[in-house]
């Protein structure tokens, strides 16, 4: 099965080991993510301004170009999901911002001559976005990713994090029923064999991108999460995001100078983690750009 | 500090912008505090949502586009989800920020140095790209 | 026929006359098609001016009546009981009001007011022309209450139709009456013992001569009208035949299940064979098959084995009653809303986080605790506990939109009895608006903040979470504008009241209506307060709106006097100006059917037409504008009236 | 100057009551108007509306009770619904829609029949009196059943 691929820049530059993992992942489920064969950044954060036509075009750009190759587009990035995704709507239901962006769109000739023939049609919000655990759930599904378990990861205490902008706002991200109570990685990692530690930071923020102006604000947010963790017995710390993964795992490294007695915990992509169940040879899971090596962790359960 | 209020000053032109840029109505604001309680970032902002809310309701907004608050703001959305009233101060925040980016203004949060700072972290591409077009237009 | 109207135009001193040439009216109408009579009178509702009439319809052999003075609203009745004095139909005298509508707002322009009242008298000549001749509809009435739902609401209602002399069935779906009143503790503002006021009166219900107490009971059906319906009851299958068990409690005592009890909030246990609570009434028990090791397994059996008058019986089963009642108050009550839909409390999955009804069960001296606060987690008794105001009430975006009503009493109650309780606790309410409305609230909330060192917190909370023993609060207190975080032993919640559960489907049962939320509506918010629109329902307690227990006494009372109102008559009358259907002009369609806000159509099969039930029909006319074969016509308001009327107005 | 004819359907239990009210209180109003009390606004069809003009209305308003207080329930909303629908209808005969008029008025509403009457008066009376010649051919297709008298049965 082919499913639209949409990686966003940072999966392209920064965190090419989750794009890796992720691939491979899909690959042994049998769904083959086809990446876009010209698509741009998205532009990271959706404009919450209700005027924003030049602020969402890029992400409409990639939509548009993504309609083209099916009807879906799978994203892993929690900032790309949340964009793709938002604009989406805004395509779909607000005929104002639509008509202008089109027009844009329609006049734009570079994009013309790289994919003449989607222009055919105005981009009104026909692929419906999804998210990379949401295709596994949906597309795969859970049990029958079960199936393809190598290794349970039996004892595995593994707390999810789901950070912001995978669940808000609720209303159009529909991510979990539950916005305040989530459970989709709870019943992921349930079907790789892991106890899930439930801590109460797991919807909380990671900081954003506030760690790029103000390191000690969003340091403070981020330690939050990972001390709610610590506390729980947690071994590990998965994520869906380059940037909470960054404020959680890097800056672990001004926790220590911080916080006496401040215990480590690992943090990696929940898709890593699924490729150790998967039994997915070592060199498709890059560990190398982690601050806290997960692998000693992982190695006392027998796992690498 | 005594405010003067009236009619006119409450209706303050660059208050209803802000009511239109952010698709927000802040009359629906009742002040619960539900916002500034679950804020991650509250600790370090100089006014808490709901009182720049307030502030809004009042027709103080020079007060609040001089905050450090609204460049604090992570826009996690906890503030919006939350609501009771529905009111998106997530989205009030960018209104502001767009106000004061837009009248170019150079603000003590977005200057030069800071911009430059932000292209030189090694983090994710995402952060900066986001950073930047929350905190510099 | 031939028509033959007398028109007697008032001056009403000079309220008509100065403005209106009275003279000029009459004997202008005196020459309009139909008129027989016309004249003036300086007062028309004296008694002369009321005499002239009857003796008018005696003189001219008058078949209709049109006076013409002030709005009908004031004297219509009055003019009426003219008429029928002299043997006029009451219902062929109309008035024409050329007073309120005419002289006295068009004093600028006597000739038009003039023309305009002579306009007016004339669309009521038309009417009255084609006025039939009618009488009250009576219809025979059963003098015996139906009161669903046993809560302090419930139990009220009954007491005051059956001391009132009127039978009463009370049914209560529960095992036992009380409902929520049972479980509290003490109760704001005076503070008295919950049950102490309350068993009194559960036991004054089921010994009452008057009173049917069917407890363990739903309603299945209701059927007909105001004064006549007809109820059918299911009695649920409890397993034990409970006429002639004696209440020893030996079958309880040895019965080896225990379940999650339900009137103790699930802070306590039950048995599968059980009573509620120690009070009960009737004290005697239920068994839950579905918590039964004999009805799971066919094992055990020993509540049988053991009961010395053999009153458990496993065959038994569903039961249905039949009553014909003429009234049916309704007073099923609250519910509490779901606390698993408050996900940032934790939804229910913290221990020491606690509804503010599990409570009342911690503060009650018949409590799981006796009386002593201990938390549920670890037994220790709380130092640091923490009220949240409005859980889920005034919350439109995510929960409900309205305000409570109680929950900032009883919060403040629990705060003052905790610290009554822990002396040296530490107990803090965050709150948004302490709404305190009603007599001696304020001077309670005072003393809870005076006496009792409650501390009131400014604030609405954002989130609970568990953290080392203790639940932590994220808090805000928005008068320093300082966010607050209180590591609480534990949390109450101040949780908004919901209708029952059953509520609505109730409702399509009983065929009433409910507003928004799920609450009987009422038929005026503030003048007819305790009755439902359809004729035949009356509020009470919880059911109609969030309500503390004084307000849902009086309420059960106001409805109580309705219904007494209601069976003084031997039978019910109502104005004939109902709705009728042309049998012979009928397509069906059942249009009508679906536009009727009281149901008052109903189908026959046989003939294929709708038939309006005139006991029912209130006349608002929806139906007729609805009905595409135009075969529904208003008595005395018919189509064709209505066009003789628009004709006669726009005559020159 | 042009003084138009209007008919006014009032609710008995706001509307009507609202002029009373203004009755009472001895505002004054454009005489133009003759009320005629129905048990609700819900009880008026298009028929009733039609008829009106065809007999020489040159306005028809209707006053009912403001949503969510009909005493019948909804029986406002059936109004509202049929008076959206109308106005179309009304177009396409050649008869301005603004000479149907819906008003919600509560019966404490004085103040408010006063201003509602004066106004409407003022539209109609700017749109002039209804073309006859249109009249001529509402009457010709749109007779409404009924409007020959039929006596009642009892
Ligand atoms: C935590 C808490 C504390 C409170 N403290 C106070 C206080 O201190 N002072 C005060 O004045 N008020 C207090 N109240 C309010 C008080 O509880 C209510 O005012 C009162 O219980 C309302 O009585 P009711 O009869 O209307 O409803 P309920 O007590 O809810 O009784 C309804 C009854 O109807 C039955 N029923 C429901 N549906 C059906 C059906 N379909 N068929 C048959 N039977 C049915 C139920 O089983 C129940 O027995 C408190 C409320 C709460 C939640
Ligand atoms: C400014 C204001 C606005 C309000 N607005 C609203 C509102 O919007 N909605 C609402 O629901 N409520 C409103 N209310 C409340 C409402 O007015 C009262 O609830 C209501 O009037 C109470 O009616 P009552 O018959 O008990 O008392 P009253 O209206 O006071 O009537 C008492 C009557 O008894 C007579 N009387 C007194 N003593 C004697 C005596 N010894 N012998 C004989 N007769 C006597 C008095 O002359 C009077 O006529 C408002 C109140 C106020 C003050
Ligand atoms: S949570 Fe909403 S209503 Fe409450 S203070 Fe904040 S913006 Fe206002
Ligand atoms: S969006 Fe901004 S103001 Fe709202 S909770 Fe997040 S950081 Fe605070
Ligand atoms: S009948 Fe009416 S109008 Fe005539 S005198 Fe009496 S109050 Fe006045
Ligand atoms: S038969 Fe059922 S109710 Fe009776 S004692 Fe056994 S478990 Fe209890
Ligand atoms: S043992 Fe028999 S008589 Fe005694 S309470 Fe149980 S059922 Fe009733
Ligand atoms: S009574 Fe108080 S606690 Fe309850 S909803 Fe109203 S304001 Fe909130
Ligand atoms: S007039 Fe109204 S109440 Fe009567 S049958 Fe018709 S719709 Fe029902
Ligand atoms: S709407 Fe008219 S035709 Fe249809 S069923 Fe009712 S009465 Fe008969």
């Amino acid at each position: 099965m082919k499913i639209p691929y949409y990686p966003g820049c940072t999966l392209h530059e920064r965190a090419l080991d989750f794009d890796k993992a992720s691939r491979e992942c899909a690959n042994v489920l049998g769904v083959e993510l086809e990446e876009l064969p010209v698509w741009t950044c998205c532009g990271a954060v959706f404009p919450l301004t209700t005027d924003s036509v030049m602020e969402i075009l890029a992400a409409v750009r990639n939509l548009a170009y993504a309609s083209r190759m099916g009807d879906k587009v799978v994203t892993l990035c929690s900032f790309c999901y949340n964009v793709l995704k938002r604009t989406n709507k805004v395509m779909r239901e607000d005929g104002e911002r639509r008509e202008k962006v089109n027009l844009f769109l329609r006049a734009d000739t570079e994009t013309r001559d790289k994919i003449e023939s989607f222009l055919k049609e105005d981009y009104v919000g026909q692929v419906d976005v999804l998210h990379y655990i949401e295709m596994l759930r949906d597309v795969v599904g859970f049990d029958k990713m079960a199936k393809h378990v190598k290794t349970r990861l039996e004892g595995l205490r593994v707390a999810p994090y789901y950070g912001c902008m995978l669940l808000r706002p609720h209303g159009e991200m529909k991510f979990d029923e539950h916005p305040e109570q989530p459970t989709i990685f709870e019943d992921f990692l349930t079907a790789l064999g892991c106890d899930v530690v439930d801590f109460p930071m797991k919807t909380e923020c990671c900081g954003g991108f506030q760690i790029v102006r103000d390191e000690e604000t969003a340091i403070a947010c981020s330690q939050t999460v990972v001390a709610s963790a610590v506390k729980r017995d947690a071994d590990l710390i998965i994520t869906t995001c380059p940037l909470c993964l960054y404020n959680l795992d890097r800056k672990q490294k001004e926790m220590e100078k911080r916080v006496s007695g401040f215990r480590k915990i690992p943090v990696i992509y929940f898709t890593q983690l699924l490729g150790i169940a998967l039994g997915i040879d070592d060199e498709h899971l890059d560990f190398s750009d982690n601050y806290v090596d997960p692998r000693p962790a992982l190695a006392e359960k027998n796992l690498v | 500090m005594r405010l003067r209020l009236s009619g006119e000053v409450i209706k303050d032109d660059l208050v209803k912008r802000v009511e239109d840029l952010s698709g927000q109505n802040i009359a629906m604001c009742y002040q619960c505090g539900r916002c500034s309680a679950g804020c991650p970032v509250a600790d370090e902002m100089d006014i808490l949502p709901n009182e720049a809310i307030r502030l809004l309701q009042l027709g103080q907004i020079e007060e609040v586009l001089d905050s450090k608050t609204i460049w604090i703001c992570a826009s996690c959305l906890q503030c919006s989800s939350r609501c009771p009233r529905g009111v998106e101060f997530s989205s009030i925040c960018d209104a502001l920020r767009a106000i004061v980016l837009r009248r170019r203004i150079t603000t003590p949060s977005v200057d030069a140095g800071d911009v430059s700072r932000v292209m030189r972290t090694d983090a994710p591409q995402m952060g900066v790209v986001g950073a930047l077009r929350k905190l510099n237009g | 026929m031939e028509h033959r109207i007398g028109v007697f135009v008032c001056h009403c001193g000079s309220n008509i006359a100065g403005v209106v040439d009275v003279k000029r009216v009459a004997e202008q109408l005196a020459d309009y098609p139909g008129v027989a009579y016309s004249t003036d009178y300086l007062y028309m509702c004296s008694d002369p001016g009321q005499n002239m009439v009857k003796d008018a319809i005696k003189k001219h052999s008058l078949t209709g009546v049109v006076v013409s003075a002030c709005s009908p609203t004031l004297h219509e009745a009055t003019f009426r009981r003219a008429g029928a004095a002299s043997d006029l139909n009451q219902y062929r005298v109309e008035m024409a009001n050329i007073r309120e509508h005419c002289s006295w707002v068009h004093r600028g322009d006597k000739e038009k007011a003039t023309e305009k009242a002579i306009k007016i008298i004339k669309t009521m000549i038309e009417k009255v022309k084609q006025n039939e001749a009618l009488e009250p509809i009576s219809v025979p009435m059963t003098h015996r209450a139906l009161v669903v739902g046993g809560g302090i609401a419930g139990i009220q209602a009954a007491l005051d139709i059956a001391n009132a002399g009127h039978d009463v069935v009370l049914v209560e779906k529960s095992p036992s009456v009380g409902g929520h009143m049972a479980q509290l503790s003490e109760t704001f503002p005076t503070l008295d013992c919950s049950q102490c006021i309350l068993t009194p009166k559960m036991v004054e219900v089921s010994q009452h001569p008057r009173i049917r107490l069917l407890t363990y009971c739903e309603i299945d059906d209701v059927s007909g009208y105001v004064g006549n319906f007809k109820v059918r009851i299911r009695k649920k299958a409890a397993y034990v035949n409970r006429d002639v068990c004696n209440g020893c409690g030996l079958c309880v005592e040895k019965c080896p299940r225990t379940v999650a009890s339900e009137f103790e909030e699930g802070l306590a246990t039950r048995k599968a064979i059980y009573t509620p609570f120690a009070q009960a009434v009737p004290n005697k028990p239920v068994l839950d098959r579905d918590n039964c090791t004999y009805f799971e397994s066919g094992k055990c059996g020993i509540c049988q084995k053991i009961c010395p008058v053999n009153a458990v019986d496993y065959e038994q089963k569903d039961e249905f009653i039949e009553e014909e009642v003429g009234a049916i108050v309704v007073a099923t009550g609250f519910d509490l809303y779901p606390v698993v839909n408050i996900g940032e409390y934790g939804g229910g999955s913290i221990e020491d986080v606690v509804t503010s009804l599990q409570f009342e069960r911690l503060l009650s001296a018949s409590g799981p605790t006796g009386g002593e606060v201990r938390r549920p987690s670890d037994g220790k008794i709380p130092k640091e506990v923490v009220f949240l105001t409005c859980v889920g009430s005034r919350d439109p975006e995510n929960h409900v939109s309205y305000c409570s009503k109680v929950c900032c009493m009883y919060l403040t109650k629990h705060a003052m009895l905790y610290k009554h309780n822990v002396h040296d606790g530490q107990a803090y309410v965050f709150y948004m608006d302490v709404r305190t409305g009603g007599k001696g609230y304020e001077e309670f909330y005072q003393r809870a903040t005076e006496e009792d060192d409650v501390l009131y917190l400014r604030g609405k909370v954002s989130k609970l979470f568990e953290e080392d023993g203790k639940v932590m609060v994220w808090g805000v207190d928005t008068l320093t504008g300082r966010k607050v975080e209180i590591a609480a032993d534990l949390v109450v919640l101040g949780l908004a009241m919901v209708p029952n559960s059953t509520a609505v489907e109730l409702s399509k049962k009983l065929k009433i209506q409910v507003s928004e939320w799920g609450f009987y509506s009422e038929a005026h918010p503030k003048l007819r307060p305790v009755e439902s629109l359809a004729p035949g329902f009356y509020l009470a307690g919880a059911a109609q709106g969030p309500k503390d227990i004084p307000d849902a006494v009086a309420q059960a009372s106001a409805s109580a006097s309705k219904v007494c109102a209601l069976f003084s008559e031997k039978e019910y009358h109502r104005e004939p100006i109902v709705a009728w259907i042309d049998e012979d002009e009928c397509s069906g369609c059942k249009v009508c059917i679906s536009v009727c806000p009281y149901d008052a159509i109903e189908f026959d099969s046989e003939k294929g037409i709708s038939r309006i039930q005139e006991a029912i029909c209130e006349g608002c006319g929806a139906c007729i504008a609805a009905c595409p074969s135009a075969t529904i016509q208003q008595r005395n308001l018919t189509d064709s009236q209505l066009y003789k009327m628009v004709s006669a107005a726009l005559e020159d | 100057m042009f003084e138009p004819k209007i008919i006014c359907f009032f609710c008995k239990w706001c509307t009507y009551a609202g002029a009373d009210l203004a009755g009472t209180s001895r505002k004054q109003y454009a005489p133009n108007g003759v009320v005629l009390r129905v048990n609700c606004s819900g009880r008026i069809d298009p028929q009733h509306i039609l008829w009106a003009f065809r007999e020489g209305a040159d306005g028809v308003l209707i006053g009912g009770c403001h949503p969510g207080d009909c005493h019948y329930q909804d029986g406002n909303y059936n109004t509202m619904r049929r008076v959206s629908i109308m106005k179309p209808m009304l177009e396409a005969l050649g008869i301005e829609p603004d000479r149907l008029c819906l008003e919600w008025i509560s019966a404490a509403e004085g103040d408010k029949v006063v201003r509602v009457m004066d106004e409407f008066v003022e539209t109609v009376r700017d749109l002039g009196p209804l073309d006859l010649d249109l009249t001529d051919r509402l009457s010709g297709a749109e007779a409404p059943e009924g409007a020959e008298v039929v006596e009642q049965k009892s």
